[in-house]
């Protein structure tokens, strides 16, 4: 049979960011895959070394847009370890807060984004209206439907109102509800389960060859999540629930997400009503002192971890930024094998690729 | 933690004396030589420690050296020295495939040869890319002679 | 007298029901889909005119093709299949109304009619040589296959029980009688689904997936000749509705009269809601998947409900 | 004369109803491109005001570009750019795509669009609301 090698990207309607896919087919059947990044490569860990630890905040907020609080975040928190400072437990509410609302926008961008992928438009439209939801209260919290700007070193830049606080706690119900929905689609829509189990299957032992994290490797019963294994900011106040499941597939990803939505619908509640008293910024000192440090968290695709080394002066010497998707990227490759083209879009959208993280 | 104990039994040196050798740092380090890498995965790998976060490059006074960034339950970083003339490290891929990424990527930002890594194409960088290893390049935004590589 | 009936008959070819007129209701009813569809994903829709706009920028752009491309084919493969929706749909109005007298045969002859497109669609990827273009025409031929024998079986489960393959026949069958919907349900359904493939419709969309495929064999296409292939696919999808309340709805309207004309443009509506209510809430099917649910379950179903009608 | 002119008038008022968009991230965050894509959800709706989301060039009438256009982009753009049947135009999305942003100085990027392609409308904001983007293509039909 004669083998075909199509391209998929850099513009493709599947992608949303430009990745290079190279896909050999026999017939309907998918032999090979390679993949080029680059499209996406800015070079922010160079830049990031010419300008001051306040600048970068701005600049680590451009790694990915989707997930660009937990960047901002973990940067902050990196820096504020160099600087030896304890952020005010009410900042580091907000800072909380904004992480869970941001995993909820992020985990139904991805619904929709793979409902449409295998044809479902309609589940894609649903995803995206609820997730206006989200991204109003963030809008409301911070000023920003996307990029927010509110993490600076030492807090978060604006405090939380009680007529804020009460809008989110009434909101979030209305929201709950509608994933709820969502979640009886995916679970129970038969032409949905067609198209989305058994492929991509990922299994627990590849999940630690690779180094998968996130939501992927809970997908294949990897239970690792770092606001429970490795608490940052004051996520060790709180009882966070990891949902795992077995299958490993691209049907066990989307209930895992969805759930996990449902959880953090659950936490930003439980944070709006614990949210304590208190200032939400501490001053920070320009210079910062020489040394290293590694801060970790979770985003929704799963562990970040910035690493910033400091001599003594206002810009640092060196910040390198781990981000989820790369070592998911890998596995892709292997997910794709043996399957029929159709299922590609299904499987890429899976993984829940994010390339502007990975190419930085 | 007994796996740095482990790990600095491999160099023949006592926990407390390497310590004075590194630079502050908020999680478990052992410093070690190109040439330990290997076997000191190893010995993570014994004990359980599986995942490898990330690979960071500090290139600092023209010397160069490779954070590999373990986690299990804590972080425990190895730092390894790469040496100047020699400018190489082995691969780890053959013990953790998920590093294949991050290696290549100190490849392309570091310029360091890692043995038994297949570079056939570029990952990051450009096709047309010129200008030799980004990271290693002094650069000040806005002037185009510092633009320009230093070797 | 010769004038005017020499007038009238360039009326009808031209206006009603001709050109003009059919244009302008598979405009119409492209814009009745594409609103429901808006409407069950909850937006709001496109304004009547959007078909309209879209074809007439459509031709009022540039018209490029990739170099080594067959000019003449890639114009005449479009047109082709534009023309011979167009004269299907003629015939089915122009029997509605009158203006063309139905003959023995024509039922065969507007089945090939409505289905040339499908075929012309698949060549229509070879010619540009693109690479989404020549994979989507390959899904294109595969999908033809299994739909194309459904919709033949479980659409002439109509004319073998009126024992007439003219449409007037068909029709007629029915007016004294039932009409087919209620003796051929199973059929009925049979037939939307074929429908459904035919028209390339969700979930039966695998030839032009958007996500894999971008455009399937016309992502090569730009301004007229696009513009022609989606006339066509108007075109198609109205008569491909058309004959389907024609065989089906036979007795519940009356011809030639004006309440008659509005309940099957009711009629029209109906199934054209039935469409896009499937498009709306499932998922594009594989390959695979289609071919099993056509051939294991769909036409053995069909080739028992012939044998039944048959029989009875 | 007068038939030239309505011919004229009626394309030009097809063009403005419908304007279909073809989105290319040329090295951008993400953040132009989600509120790209959710102008197409209920939220926005902009199908209501003819605009739809093409996926091949071949069918668009605009180009819509998120990202300062890094190098490894900059070909793949300009090639998008010339498959794409004329009349055609570009709007810049956001700030690095006018001129490059917090990117600004970066080695590996061109300093927005207008470095390399024609640019009808920028769109300042980073990222750009969504509302920015249907006022950008409203300010872009007056232009046709």
């Amino acid at each position: 049979m004669s083998r075909v090698t199509i391209p998929i990207g850099p513009q493709h309607p599947l992608l949303k960011e430009p990745v290079s896919f190279n896909i050999t087919l026999e017939g309907e059947n998918v032999i090979d895959s390679t993949l080029r990044l680059g499209y996406v490569h800015r070079g922010i860990e160079k830049l990031a070394e010419s300008r001051s630890y306040v600048k970068n905040i701005t600049l680590f907020e451009r790694v990915c847009g989707i997930c660009s609080h937990i960047h901002t975040t973990t940067y902050c928190q990196a820096v504020e370890g160099l600087l030896g400072l304890e952020i005010p437990r009410r900042g580091s509410y907000i800072r909380m807060l904004l992480c869970e609302l941001e995993r909820i926008h992020s985990h139904l961008l991805w619904l929709g984004v793979l409902a449409k992928n295998i044809g479902l438009n309609t589940v894609f439209m649903y995803a995206w209206r609820d997730r206006e939801i989200v991204l109003d209260l963030m809008e409301e919290i911070s000023g920003g439907r996307v990029s927010h700007a509110i993490n600076t070193i030492g807090g978060v830049r604006k405090d939380l109102s009680s007529t804020q606080a009460k809008k989110i706690l009434a909101d979030l119900p209305v929201l709950a509800a509608r994933v709820r929905e969502l979640l009886d689609i995916v679970n129970n829509d038969r032409s949905f389960k067609a198209r989305t189990q058994g492929i991509g299957y990922l299994s627990t032992q590849d999940v630690y060859r690779y180094c998968v994290v996130g939501p992927v490797a809970r997908a294949s019963g990897v239970g690792v999540d770092l606001r429970r294994d490795a608490p940052y900011a004051h996520y060790h106040e709180f009882d966070i629930n990891v949902i795992t499941m077995q299958e490993g597939d691209v049907w066990a990803r989307a209930i895992v997400r969805i759930l996990e939505t449902i959880e953090s619908i659950d936490l930003s509640r439980q944070i709006v009503e614990k949210l304590p008293a208190g200032d939400v910024t501490v001053r920070a000192n320009r210079k910062v002192p020489e040394g290293e440090f590694v801060s970790r968290s979770e985003a929704p695709r799963g562990e970040v971890i910035y690493f910033v080394k400091s001599d003594g002066t206002q810009t640092p010497k060196r910040v390198k930024v781990r981000t989820p998707t790369l070592t998911a990227l890998i596995t892709l490759p292997m997910q794709l094998e043996g399957l029929q083209m159709a299922d590609v879009s299904a499987v890429i959208a899976g993984v829940d690729l994010c390339i502007a993280c990975a190419d930085r | 933690m007994t796996i740095c104990n482990a790990l600095c039994e491999l160099k023949n040196i006592s926990m407390t004396e390497e310590e004075d050798l590194l630079p502050s740092f908020n999680e478990n380090q052992v410093l070690l030589a190109s040439g330990q890498l290997l076997e000191a995965v190893v010995i993570l790998l014994k004990n359980d420690v599986k995942h490898l976060s990330t690979i960071t490059g500090v290139y600092q006074e023209n010397k160069l050296q490779l954070l590999y960034h373990f986690w299990q339950g804590e972080g425990i970083t190895l730092r390894v020295v790469i040496d100047v003339t020699d400018n190489q490290v082995d691969s780890i891929t053959d013990l953790i495939p998920g590093a294949l990424f991050y290696e290549r990527e100190i490849v392309e930002m570091f310029g360091v040869k890692i043995k038994g890594l297949d570079m056939a194409t570029r990952m990051f960088l450009p096709d047309n890319w010129q200008g030799g290893a980004p990271m290693r390049r002094k650069l000040e935004v806005g002037s185009e002679e510092e633009m320009q590589e230093i070797k | 007298m010769i004038m005017r009936e020499f007038a009238l008959y360039i009326f009808h070819l031209a206006f009603f029901p001709g050109f003009i007129f059919l244009v302008a209701s598979g405009m119409f009813f492209h814009w009745i889909d594409r609103k429901l569809l808006a409407r069950f994903e909850g937006r709001v829709g496109p304004p009547w005119y959007q078909p309209l706009a879209d074809i007439i920028k459509l031709f009022a752009k540039e018209d490029i093709l990739p170099i080594g491309t067959n000019q003449l084919f890639a114009l005449l493969l479009p047109l082709t299949s534009f023309a011979s929706t167009l004269s299907a749909g003629f015939h089915i109005l122009g029997t509605l109304t009158g203006t063309v007298s139905s003959f023995n045969g024509d039922f065969i002859m507007l089945i090939f009619l409505i289905s040339l497109p499908s075929l012309l669609f698949f060549l229509g990827g070879w010619t540009t040589s693109g690479v989404y273009s020549i994979l989507g025409g390959n899904r294109s031929l595969l999908q033809y296959f299994s739909y194309e024998v459904l919709f033949i079986m479980a659409i002439s489960g109509t004319a073998i029980a009126s024992g007439s393959w003219s449409l007037a026949g068909i029709f007629n069958a029915q007016s004294g009688s039932m009409p087919y919907i209620t003796l051929q349900i199973a059929g009925f359904i049979l037939s939307i689904a074929g429908l459904i493939g035919k028209l390339k419709r969700s979930p039966y969309d695998i030839p032009k997936a958007k996500s894999e495929m971008v455009m399937g064999p016309l992502t090569e296409y730009s301004g007229g000749k696009l513009a022609l292939w989606k006339l066509a696919d108007f075109l198609q999808t109205l008569s491909g509705i058309a004959l389907i309340v024609y065989c089906y709805f036979g007795g519940l309207w009356l011809p030639h009269t004006a309440i008659g004309y509005v309940i099957f443009i009711l009629l029209m509506l109906t199934i054209q809601f039935i469409l896009s209510i499937i498009s709306a809430v499932f998922t594009r099917l594989r390959i695979d998947q289609l071919i099993d649910l056509n051939w294991r379950i769909l036409i053995p179903l069909s080739l028992i409900h012939n044998l039944l009608i048959m029989i009875l | 004369m007068k038939g030239k002119k309505l011919i004229k008038e009626i394309i030009r008022w097809a063009r403005k109803k419908s304007p279909w968009i073809l989105h290319f991230n040329s090295g951008g965050c993400n953040g132009c491109d989600i509120e790209l894509l959710s102008l197409l959800t209920p939220h926005m709706d902009v199908e209501r005001l003819g605009i739809l989301k093409e996926s091949s060039p071949r069918h668009a009438d605009i180009l819509v570009c998120t990202g300062p256009v890094t190098a490894q982009t900059e070909s793949r753009l300009v090639r998008i750019y010339e498959q794409m049947p004329a009349p055609k135009w570009v709007i810049a999305a956001g700030s690095c795509s006018c001129t490059g942003g917090v990117f600004a100085g970066a080695y590996n990027i061109h300093d927005g669009i207008d470095n390399v392609l024609p640019v009808d409308v920028y769109i300042p904001g980073c990222p750009c609301r969504p509302e920015a983007i249907v006022d950008a293509v409203i300010k872009l039909q007056e232009k046709m």
